[in-house]
């Protein structure tokens, strides 16, 4: 097993290392498909009319004319030992690890990023927790009552809740709760080591936006899972020896249907960590997809790019911990 | 005797002889699974539904041009004289609704909502599909050869999607789309902004069917007529061509319908990011956008776009669902 | 077409005591020291880290118009056997070869004029034919492939194809999922069939058919080798129907043959203790030997893996007779009587070949018990 | 068709009478009655099982044989009650000890299953749940029934893994299925099934995935078992050696039906049936001498949904026209009874059958 | 005042304003000092470094923390548009030719940190602000342009020479001298911009010195982080005796940023902030929410914003190099379709001029006028016929396209040239790129026959000069990032502009700035859409509001306390 997790966690710092590699390239690359030039980039970060002289100087301390690769390396250089700026009187320091340094407001990428992992962290979480236990429970009773009035009603809420665009069910909410009944008046972000209950209540609205799509896709998943599952021998085998069928149903057929369950899980929530960027945008809540929006509109590539890495950073080790609870409740990868 | 294509025969036809015998030998031409398929499908009435509300979509959207000339439908014609300019609000209940406007007008300008929906409408579909497309063609490419030669080319191909999975697919499509506006790829405009929106949905999200599609080719690869064609002599593109994608089909149907109504989300919320398509072309997100910043003006503006999306994305769905139940070998 | 007339069977190839000495006819296949590894990889480097020994060291020869039963034990490499000399694998080493000609490691495209000469029916008639096709297509492929255009076209040639392995030429347009496993299989037979192949492979044929219709099958190959004048290699762990079949039988064990004889000679006198067991382990339909069973030797265990197969003789883990010698070193396939070869130190009705005592060590109690 | 007739239903009780009828549930430990089992399914009404009796007595032994999708597998599960209620409709009557198990509510049912009764499966890979190791599901099997804290449990399912010959039973019992070979993991489920000294033991093809030489041990394995447990056991199987081997009672089904019933003697020496001739000339057999041909049962099984007319076989049936005015075509032959404990369901006559059978058949075999 | 609307009968007196009271008088006046004025923004500042930013609300909110030389007067009405000394004693004492400006500060008056400020430190400002582009790159760089071999002088980080650069003096600690390359007469409004406001160098760490800006004003920064916001409190070091212009009522001012736009209206309409930092008003979708309620209306002022949307017609693009073709446009135009496309009369008022009513140097007058401002297609025609395009012309229409109001004016334009066949295709572009890469970029225009272009330009301070120079004289026009989108390069405009500004006399400055708008309005290359509007809402809570025509049309946030 150790020697499993240690071969996946070297895998996995491979594939960060390719991923932000290619993130790179491709941030590096698409202001120049938009017929940027490496002048034009330097100028957005001189002021409204740029000299020559100062182009050059921004494109000199930037390394703007380097080759990509070098840039590149600066870069991961930067992650572990830190990177300088001359701008000012004084270096601008970007310190470890330097997840990139906006060259437009003149911050680190990286404190500003921890600073905003809290609140995507709590949406996250607590959307991740009401999706899968809803998600679930519909998902297994449909499987169970298969064809039934509830089966047919819960399968057909989750269709629609699929179906409807997350940023429309943000928006209706947010309208009905927020504005028209003032049940949720001045939503914002309340960190959770500040005041756990109001965190929790000012959290309700983006998680239930968030968890009804994904509990309709979970529903969905899990109903088409437990019908396969329950039509396995071995559920036959349970139910043979006399097991009692809610038994049948939770230990036998529940936990195998889960399984794949799991990977998807991992990524979905991944891709939340990454920034829910919708959400975040319904409601006004600082976290990373809200910075990665700002570094969309300000054209700060940076910023973007941080967030797209330290997103990139979740997915991969997303991946890592599901393969790992994949051996951990699937005895038959541990061994192969 | 578990296989499953004889499950789907038992009910039909597997028995061809006693068939015979009781039909009198009259049923000579063979019934293909697609055939089977459809029968199947046929008799799901909610399927059916959605493909005929998808048919009639796909319709629209292809005809719109024409369908706003007969109908004198300008999407982008002002009506400011139907709208109240400081509420912005269309004059008259109901968002505007009248037999001139059916679906009512837009606030602020009066623009003939059923003319956007309609002008909207190809491009959701154009950049669904397109990106669909994109994403299928590129995915079934890579996962059959990854499935079906295996080795060191597997290994290439399977490590470079999992990078590719691993990015943070809106992130990326919203700072991608966010870049290549103006001009690009020789580009510009409506025709940019498409050309960037298929790309950028579909280009990193071929690894999900290419996943699919490798499983399925791996699994095919083992089934026995493979092995029989290449005992025959058969090369490489013969087995891969004549043997597996036929028997591919089915699964890259499945997934594609399925896709579309994803790739439709996508594209709304692009548009509603204000990456997607711009104004002043109609689109369903730009549509709801707009609408999202006017609904307590006129709620209307906002539930018809989305309803338009909701509708189109079921209908996807019922009939993704539909087929794969139809062409689901184990049946129900 | 018109080599239909080749060599009838001569029926008493199998039977003659002609040893590898004997005058007989040119082998139509040839194998030789026939070895298959498949190698266990692991990361992404594909560190090799072991090897299955599928078939390891395998050497017969196929005459004209003989049947070759081979029987064993799952994974003892029957398959693999069969896919090494059909070339549909590229063996480890060893040489095989057909009508003379060295064909161990041609070349795909080098091999494509072979593969008219010696042809595969396969197992799972589910499996083995594309459900995307219609049976014209699928019988039609090989004409195809080969670039071969009979003569009336390849509809009649399939047709004609359909009635002699007994479908109606009718079927034509069908697809498999209409057909019930026997049908199927015999599908899959007039495939192997219609290039006129000198040789058929086929690899358990009828174990996916119920009882009843195996019948059939087996009879439609029997037929099939009189008329054309077909050599068969009939894969089979079903030692009753190989028995039916066969001229001369091979048994495998763990990747290697440890005997190999004519039918009577195999059946009436097995040499191999393994062959021994493997006989009296087969159910027989007959109530009244329920009682007097004496003669069942029950095998304790199960076949060891191919990955780390046990040193010396293979069987000796769970052979009764096993002695130091069994575990250190690997009885080489020796011909113990006219015609009948087998690979064992002890073997049953013939003199001892080891120079050892018997001695039974420790090895009898985790080896079996004759009851 | 219209073939759930009231006299049939009668008839086939009737039939088996006069073993039945008077006997006590003492010694009839498993009786089934008429027992049909259809589906409704898309394609129509599948009669996967259409009136099926017959009765087993503790410590005996029934073997099942027919071709594949004759209903064997449907009639165990029925027996065990292990059909979707939803699904399924089952009519008929199975009385096990005493009880009948059809009326009675699912909670009875499912506290006999596992306990009373007990089931072998044929593929023991898929039959085994992948994540729990083996030594954990044959404690679940035995805490369903018996009140007893984990470490009694463990401890009786390290006996029972040694007691179906799995060497070093404590360290294997933290296996997982997918460690096990495939005999062991057939040991292991008998194992399980057994780990409640059941009364009444099915298995569904236990043997049909493995080999010769470990099909012989699990034969004997079962064997030993029933006869020290006293059991009554059902062996499903399509391999008339098998059932030779094993049964003392025969039961051979055709598209859901009993065609033909009977100690095993009398079966194999004596059949009464076409089919039962057909599968025992289909069969190369490695105790007689080498005959040339083998003589296969002509055509494919019937459709459940269509069974054909009459007697169900007669399509397949070289004798069809021997009985006159075409008889086999329209009516359903029922089960009689040719000699004591033996029936059969045809329109010949036992003296034409005695006839073919001795003239025709038995020769070629 | 421009309060020319008639003021709705919210007849609830009990001292409650009227709609419109913030335009012409401080409205909730009150003396009282304590409470927490809570702002809050939609997005974000370019920087509230005073000496990084061009945004005219972080140029108003500076003054809280940073005194410039001279500020507008906190005051109602035009008095707002008057330029007061703050950290100097008087305005500017100009040399004859305008050409040197002499400022004297006041004395005592300290940073933060209890040091006293001197001239020196306003000199370092301005060093830094105009000549530090790689580190401060977002403020105007007037000073640089203006300043005597300022194209020389590399900044105070690169150029550590003692005398920094030589064209401002500092010739003892309260006395700053400016010497300028030209005569420019409107010196005190550049010394009006926050980055006239002192900075210690020693606490100056360029870019980053946003995070710990040093207060000379009233309140100094607690927290400042880019994503959520500042809060400030008193500055015990600043004192209201050498601060003529500042109560400083508010104990704490909250500044909170990203707020979704729709949750900054509903929290101005709820009363739990004191004002949308922005200042731009409420958006559309609230419009009506206050608009239908007398009692609501009543709590709007809807001041001009000091900005012009125009049309620009680029003189070099076929077939506009003919004036008639220009003309044709200027009479097709709908304007009062353009001013209803994005919410009617409380958005804009239809224009006939450059300088907007607000803005010094106003002149009004309509060259082209029609009948209620809805374009008269006849004259139209007309003027095609006479350019030789009877039949129409096609050609490109520019616009940006994260400003949806912009596109939408551009779609109106788009169908009311339809209408006299001329055939305008909307292609839009992203903001940030629309100077640098597109509409201002001379090539990319001519090659895209990119004739028409929307423009909006707002003063950088309000008059006529600081509105007109950068969008009609000849030397805005830029390779790339130019404004001058009408390619405009009238000698007699240009000439016009520099007389201009060397004029001495207010009086008659002021007047040569309506007749350079006249002029360029006869070029007819600028159609004149609308002066932009603000509906502006004043919660209950705000106190001391009026609106300041000097920042734009918003409220002026030295003046606001908050009752809450
Ligand atoms: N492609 C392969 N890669 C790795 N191992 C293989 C491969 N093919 C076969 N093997 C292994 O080689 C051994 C022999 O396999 P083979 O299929 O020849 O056995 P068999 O005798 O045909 O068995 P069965 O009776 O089950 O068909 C088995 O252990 C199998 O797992
Ligand atoms: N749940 C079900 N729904 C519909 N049809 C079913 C169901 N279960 C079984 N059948 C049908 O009933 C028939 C009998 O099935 P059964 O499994 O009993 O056959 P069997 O005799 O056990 O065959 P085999 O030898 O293949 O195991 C088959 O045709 C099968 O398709
Ligand atoms: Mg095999
Ligand atoms: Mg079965």
């Amino acid at each position: 097993m150790a020697a499993y997790i240690i071969r996946r966690v070297f895998a996995a710092v491979l594939l960060l290392l390719v991923v932000s590699a290619v993130t790179f390239a491709i941030f590096f690359l698409v202001p120049r498909l938009g017929g940027q030039t490496t002048d034009s980039l330097a100028a957005q970060y001189i002021g409204k009319s740029p000299t020559p002289d100062a182009i050059a100087a921004v494109k000199k301390n930037l390394g703007l004319d380097d080759p990509v690769y070098l840039q590149f390396w600066h870069f991961i250089k930067g992650i572990v030992v830190g990177a300088e700026y001359n701008f000012g009187p004084n270096p601008s320091v970007c310190h470890v690890p330097c997840f990139g340094y906006s060259f437009k407001t003149h911050v680190e990428i990286w404190p500003e990023i921890v600073q905003r992992i809290p609140v995507t962290l709590s949406l996250a979480v607590g959307a991740a927790v009401i999706w899968v236990l809803s998600g679930v429970a519909i998902g297994v009773l449909s499987a169970l009552k298969r064809g039934s009035i509830i089966d047919r009603l819960a399968m057909g809420v989750a269709l629609a809740g699929v179906s409807l665009p997350m940023f429309f069910t943000g928006l209706v909410s947010l309208a009905l709760f927020s504005f028209h009944w003032t049940i949720w008046e001045g939503l914002e972000f309340v960190p959770f080591t500040e005041n756990p209950g109001q965190w929790a209540w000012n959290l309700i609205l983006p998680w239930c936006t968030l968890a009804f799509l994904y509990s309709a896709l979970y529903a969905r998943l899990t109903r088409a899972g437990m019908l396969e599952t329950m039509g396995e021998d071995y559920i036959r085998t349970a139910r043979a020896k006399g097991l009692r069928e809610s038994k049948v149903v939770v230990k036998h057929g529940l936990r195998a249907a889960l399984t794949p369950l799991v990977t998807i899980f991992g990524m979905d929530f991944a891709l939340l960590l990454g920034g829910a960027v919708i959400t975040e945008r319904v409601y006004s809540f600082q976290g990373m997809g809200a910075f990665a929006i700002q570094g969309v509109t300000q054209s700060d590539l940076p910023k973007v790019m941080g967030v797209t890495l330290v997103a990139a950073f979740f997915i991969v080790v997303c991946n890592l911990l599901v393969d790992l609870v994949y051996a951990a409740i699937d005895p038959r990868v541990r061994l192969s | 005797m578990t296989a499953p294509i004889e499950t789907t025969g038992s009910a039909a036809t597997a028995q061809p002889e006693a068939v015979l015998e009781g039909a009198g030998g009259k049923q000579i031409e063979g019934r293909s699974l697609g055939r089977i398929a459809w029968t199947r499908f046929k008799r799901d009435k909610v399927a059916m539904a959605g493909g005929v509300v998808v048919i009639l979509l796909v319709l629209v959207a292809v005809l719109s041009k024409p369908i706003q000339a007969v109908f004198g439908l300008d999407p982008n014609a002002f009506n400011q004289d139907l709208v109240d300019p400081t509420l912005l609000a269309p004059k008259g209940g109901f968002g505007g609704m009248s037999w001139d406007h059916p679906l009512g007008v837009e606030p602020q300008t009066g623009r003939d909502i059923l003319a956007r929906i309609i002008e909207g409408s190809w491009v959701s579909l154009v950049v669904a599909a397109g990106s669909t497309l994109l994403s299928v063609v590129i995915g079934v490419v890579m996962g059959v050869v990854a499935g079906f030669y295996g080795g060191w080319v597997d290994s290439a191909i399977s490590r470079m999607m999992d990078t590719f999975l691993a990015f943070p697919l809106l992130l990326f499509a919203i700072s991608i789309s966010a870049s290549l506006q103006g001009n690009a790829f020789g580009l510009s405009g409506l025709p940019l902004r498409i050309a960037v929106l298929i790309f950028v949905i579909g280009f990193f999200s071929w690894p999900y069917i290419g996943r699919i599609v490798r499983a399925q080719t791996l699994s095919l690869r083992e089934r026995e007529f493979v092995e029989a064609a290449r005992s025959l002599g058969a090369r490489g593109p013969f087995i891969l061509f004549r043997e597996l994608l036929p028997n591919l089909v089915a699964p890259i149907l499945v997934y594609s319908t399925l896709l579309i109504p994803t790739n439709i989300l996508f594209e709304a919320s692009l548009s509603f990011l204000g990456v997607g398509i711009a104004p002043p072309q109609a689109s369903w997100g730009g549509m709801l956008s707009t609408a999202v910043d006017l609904y307590q003006v006129d709620p209307m503006f906002m539930i018809i776009p989305g309803m338009a999306i909701f509708i189109t994305v079921l209908a996807f769905n019922l009939l993704g669902d539909g087929l794969r139940d139809a062409l689901d070998p184990r049946g129900k | 077409m018109t080599d239909l007339s080749k060599e009838i069977p001569e029926q008493g190839a199998g039977q003659g005591p002609d040893g590898a000495d004997g005058p007989a006819p040119e082998p139509l296949l040839k194998v030789t020291g026939l070895v298959k590894h498949f190698p266990i990889t692991k990361g992404v480097l594909k560190r090799k880290v072991g090897a299955v020994q599928a078939v390891d060291g395998l050497t017969f020869d196929v005459r004209p118009g003989e049947t070759l039963g081979v029987v064993g034990e799952s994974g003892c490499g029957k398959s693999t056997m069969g896919r090494l000399i059909t070339r549909l694998l590229e063996p480890t080493g060893g040489k095989v070869e057909f009508e003379g000609r060295d064909i161990t490691h041609l070349s795909t495209g080098a091999m494509r004029p072979m593969r008219r000469d010696v042809q595969m029916i396969f197992q799972d008639p589910y499996g083995s034919l594309n459900p995307r096709h219609t049976i014209g297509g699928i019988v039609g492929t090989p004409f195809k492939l080969q670039g071969i255009q009979p003569e009336g076209g390849v509809k009649k040639e399939v047709q004609r194809l359909l009635e002699l392995v007994g479908l109606s030429p009718e079927h034509y347009n069908r697809y498999p999922h209409e057909f019930s496993g026997g049908q199927r299989q015999r599908i899959g037979i007039a495939r192997a069939l219609a290039l006129n192949p000198k040789l058929v492979v086929a690899d358990e044929p009828v174990s996916a058919l119920d009882v009843s219709i195996q019948a059939q099958v087996v009879n439609l190959l029997d037929d099939l080798q009189k008329e054309l004048g077909l050599t068969y290699v009939i894969i089979a762990h079903d030692l009753s129907v190989i028995r039916h079949v066969s001229d001369r039988i091979a048994v495998m064990y763990l990747g290697k043959i440890v005997e190999l004889a004519d039918r009577t000679s195999l059946y009436e006198s097995p040499k191999h203790p393994y062959t021994k067991a493997l006989l009296s382990a087969v159910p027989v339909p007959d109530p009244s030997r329920r009682g007097g069973k004496s003669d069942r030797i029950l095998l304790k265990g199960d076949v060891p893996s191919p990955i780390k197969p046990p040193s010396g003789c293979r069987f000796h883990t769970r052979c009764w007779k096993a002695t130091e010698v069994c575990r250190t070193t690997e009885p080489p396939l020796i011909q113990l009587a006219p015609g009948h070869q087998a690979a064992c130190h002890h073997p049953e009705n013939v003199p001892d070949q080891s120079a050892q005592t018997a001695a039974v060590t420790g090895g009898a109690s985790e080896a079996g018990t004759t009851k | 068709m219209s073939d759930v007739q009231k006299p049939d239903t009668e008839k086939a009780t009737t039939g088996t009478g006069a073993a039945a009828g008077s006997a006590g549930a003492d010694e009839k430990f498993l009786s089934v009655r008429d027992l049909r089992i259809h589906f409704d399914t898309d394609d129509g009404l599948v009669k996967s099982v259409d009136g099926v009796s017959f009765d087993l007595k503790a410590g005996q032994t029934l073997g099942i044989v027919g071709e594949s999708g004759s209903g064997k597998s449907v009639t165990s599960l029925g027996i065990m009650g292990l059909h979707n209620s939803e699904r399924a409709r089952i009519s008929g009557e199975i009385w096990l000890d005493g009880e009948e198990l059809i009326g009675a509510g699912t909670e009875r049912v499912r506290k006999l299953r596992g306990q009373k009764m007990a089931m072998i499966f044929q593929d023991p890979l898929s039959a085994l749940h992948p994540y729990y190791s083996i030594g954990a599901q044959i404690v679940e099997a035995y805490r369903v029934h018996n009140a007893v804290d984990k470490k009694t449990a463990k401890k009786r399912a390290v006996e029972m893994l040694d007691r179906v010959g799995i060497p070093e039973p404590a360290r294997r019992y933290d296996d997982y299925p997918h460690q096990f070979s495939g005999g062991m993991r057939q040991r292991a489920m008998i194992a399980m099934a057994l780990v409640n000294n059941p009364q009444l033991l099915i298995a569904d093809e236990p043997t049909t995935a493995l080999d010769v030489t470990v099909q012989a041990q699990i034969l004997d394995l079962i064997r030993d078992l029933q006869k020290e447990f006293h059991s009554a056991v059902v062996i499903i199987t399509h391999d008339l050696g098998v059932v030779a081997e094993i049964a003392d009672e025969l039961l051979v089904m055709y598209a859901g039906r009993c065609i033909e019933r009977g100690s095993a003697e009398k079966v194999f020496y004596r059949p009464q049936h076409p089919y039962t001739w057909g599968l025992l000339g289909s069969m190369p057999r490695i105790d007689r001498e080498q005959t040339d041909r083998l003589v296969p049962v002509k055509g494919t099984p019937p459709s459940l949904i269509n069974v054909p007319s009459g007697c169900a076989f007669h399509p397949r049936c070289p004798y069809a026209d021997v009985p006159k005015d075409n008889i086999t075509r329209t009516e359903r032959p029922e089960l009689r009874q040719i000699t004591d404990g033996h029936f059969s369901a045809c329109h010949m006559t036992p003296a034409e059958r005695e006839r073919i059978w001795t003239e025709e058949i038995a020769p070629k075999l | 005042g421009s309060s020319d609307k008639d003021s709705d009968g919210s007849k609830g007196g009990g001292g409650s304003a009227k709609a419109d009271a913030g335009l012409s008088s401080i409205v909730n006046a009150s003396d009282k000092k304590g409470g927490t004025v809570v702002y809050e923004h939609s997005s974000g500042p370019d920087s509230l470094d005073p000496g990084n930013t061009y945004y005219g609300w972080v140029q108003n909110f500076s003054r809280l923390y940073a005194r410039a030389l001279v500020t507008f007067k906190p005051a109602a009405g035009k008095e707002g548009l008057e330029v007061v000394p703050d950290l100097a004693t008087s305005l500017g004492k100009a040399s004859p030719d305008a050409k040197t400006w002499t400022y004297t500060l006041r004395k005592g008056v300290k940073f933060q940190d209890g040091t006293e400020i001197t001239s020196k430190d306003v000199k370092y400002a301005i060093e830094r602000s105009n000549f530090a582009p790689e580190a401060l790159s977002n403020g105007p760089t007037y000073f640089k342009a203006y300043l005597e071999g300022g194209d020389k002088y590399k900044g105070p980080y690169k150029d550590k020479s003692p005398e920094g650069l030589k064209s401002i003096e500092t010739p003892d600690p309260y006395t700053i001298t400016f010497k300028l390359n030209k005569p420019f007469a409107d010196m005190d409004y550049l010394a009006a911009f926050s980055q006239t406001a002192p900075v210690p160098q020693k606490a100056d760490k360029g870019a980053e010195y946003v995070q710990n800006i040093v207060s000379s004003g009233p309140y100094k920064f607690d927290s400042y982080s880019e994503s959520s916001g500042a809060t400030l409190s008193r500055n015990p070091e600043w004192d209201q005796a050498s601060d003529p212009i500042r109560k400083a009522l508010p104990d704490k001012i909250e500044l909170k940023l990203n707020v979704n736009a729709t949750t900054v209206d509903e929290h101005l309409l709820s009363d739990t902030i004191t004002a949308d930092a922005a200042g731009t008003g409420l958006q559309s979708k609230t419009q009506p929410k206050v608009l239908v309620k007398a009692d609501e209306k009543a709590k709007t002022d809807n001041p001009y914003a000091g900005a012009l949307q125009y049309l620009a017609m680029n003189v070099n693009v076929k077939p506009f190099d003919n004036i008639e073709c220009r003309k044709a446009v200027q009479y097709a135009v709908d304007k009062a379709g353009a001013v209803n496309a994005i919410g009617g009369a409380v958005k804009g008022d239809p224009a006939s001029t450059l300088i907007p009513p607000s803005v010094s140097g106003y002149k009004k007058f309509d060259l082209y006028a029609t009948p209620g401002n809805k374009g008269d297609a006849a004259k139209a025609k007309a003027a095609l016929t006479a350019c030789g395009k009877p039949g129409g012309f096609s050609t490109t229409l520019t616009a940006r396209a994260d400003r949806p109001d912009e596109v939408l004016v551009a779609t109106q334009i788009q169908e009311s040239l339809k209408k006299v066949g001329i055939n305008a295709d909307v292609k839009t572009f992203p903001a940030d790129k629309y100077f640098t890469d597109f509409a201002g970029v001379p090539d990319w225009v001519h090659k895209n026959n990119a004739g028409l272009m929307m423009m909006a330009w707002g003063a950088d301070w309000p008059t006529g000069f600081g509105f007109l120079d950068q969008i009609v004289n000849g030397s805005a026009i830029k390779p790339s990032g130019g404004t001058n989108l009408m390619e405009l390069n009238d000698p007699k405009i240009n000439k016009a502009l520099t007389d201009g500004i060397g004029t001495v006399d207010p009086a008659a400055r002021t007047a040569a700035w309506g007749n350079v708008d006249e002029l360029v309005m006869q070029n007819a290359s600028v159609v004149p859409l609308f002066y932009k509007k603000n509906l502006l809402y004043r919660p209950e809570s705000a106190a001391n509001v009026t609106v300041t025509e000097a920042y734009l049309g918003m409220y002026d946030y030295v003046l606001m306390s908050s009752t809450k």
